[in-house]
């Protein structure tokens, strides 16, 4: 990455904030939407069924503790290749 | 929503009012978009025998959208419950 | 929603009638895909068969109905929540 | 397209016109790219035994294309004709 | 498309260019995603199998030709469209 | 990334080497979220039996993730490759 002043650098932080919250939501929202189709199938009831709700609880922990585990190896992997000076795409 | 940028701490500028307003907006947006993609899919057969809803159908949205609803409710609840707990709240 | 004084209402109004415009586009170029997979199977023909064009045709109305239920039902549950003074997310 | 802001009832600014481009542009693109998804799914086998594309798959990626539109342009007929019906025109 | 003048051509030329890089990289990664899905499927192993890595350069060449014949057609189409006077959605 | 916009050309402007930084954030966290979507696939069952991650779970992950990397590493030489071979360098 070109090197940013000050001025710069706060103003792409404004810009990382918006986007990190934006990401937030997609994620918060796709989250959502995945552990509903996984776990919820019966309609012939107007409300969540014990084990549909159950299912949405453990649907969302195994969601987060994968995606938590898949970013420390990201980062992993980020590490090594910027230490053997070979970035993808670059 | 109390977590966006510029509220609580001092006077949120212009800008950044409207830029919460336009979060605020897609996020629901979103919302709306994933719970229509997700029960057209639980309700609707793709082999379009007709162009009407037929009552199954119509029922079937009705209750997928008050189920989708109670999804998010208690996803929502369980993740404030949880960051309240590693704040040791 | 933090109350916006005129002239940012104004501008928001502007942004919204946008995001209003690239929503449609969006929800009209899916709906053309979708229809599409769900009803065009034949390869061995350069044009649309009459039996292709009627459930292409049945689609469109179909999601456009189950849509107008779906927003129905989605506003009456933020009306309720919000006259609970649950919002989901706050 | 002559329903996007600005037009008709007076002159566009500048930022409204090259708005207006972005989003033709924006549209074009949003249907290239699921045109380009769907004909791929419907003419190509995911097992990838060679890199070339066989007879076979060429031919239907030209039909692909072609009922494609032939789709995007019955619909959009659809479309236009429910809107005037619904303003009684 | 409403006639832009030579200062706004240059502006909208700046953002054309910014897309044309977005759109690159979302078509990059999303090619980058479907082969892996496609082609690696065997997780008893930390590297690449070598029928694995086959499958995934021929994936790639697959998709690349099946986009420039889309192209190709899609602009034939788009022409054909505005020669003879009814574009999509106008 | 050398094809940036603006770059080797010129001193880039504020405003560009703005931009560029926020391409490229954005180009990894497409890559992240796409990588996260695939290995969730490929590793995961739906079943959600447990909220943990089972032992067989979590080593699926991590190999999923590294070859999810060796997968970006051959395509990004193959490509440099190509466009090197269309240069005649």
């Amino acid at each position: 990455m070109e090197a940013l002043n000050a001025n710069e650098q706060r103003e792409f932080q404004n810009i990382y904030e918006r986007k990190q919250l934006k990401d937030f939501m997609t994620v918060y929202s796709r989250l959502i939407q995945n552990c509903f189709e996984s776990c919820v199938n019966d309609f012939t009831s107007k409300t969540l069924a014990s084990r549909e709700q159950g299912c949405v609880m453990r649907c969302v922990d195994k969601h987060q503790k994968a995606a938590e585990r898949v970013q420390l190896r990201f980062t992993e992997q980020n590490v090594a290749l910027m230490q053997s000076g070979q970035i993808p795409g670059q | 929503m109390s977590f966006l940028p510029g509220f609580g701490r001092r006077q949120p500028s212009s800008a950044e009012k409207i830029a919460n307003a336009e979060a605020e907006m897609d996020m629901i947006g979103e919302m709306m978009a994933r719970l229509n993609q997700s029960c057209l899919k639980k309700c609707i057969q793709p082999d379009y025998h007709e162009g009407d809803l037929t009552k199954g159908e119509s029922v079937c949205l009705d209750r997928c959208v008050g189920k989708f609803f109670e999804v998010q409710m208690k996803i929502s609840e369980k993740m404030q419950g949880d960051a309240a707990m590693k704040q040791g709240m």
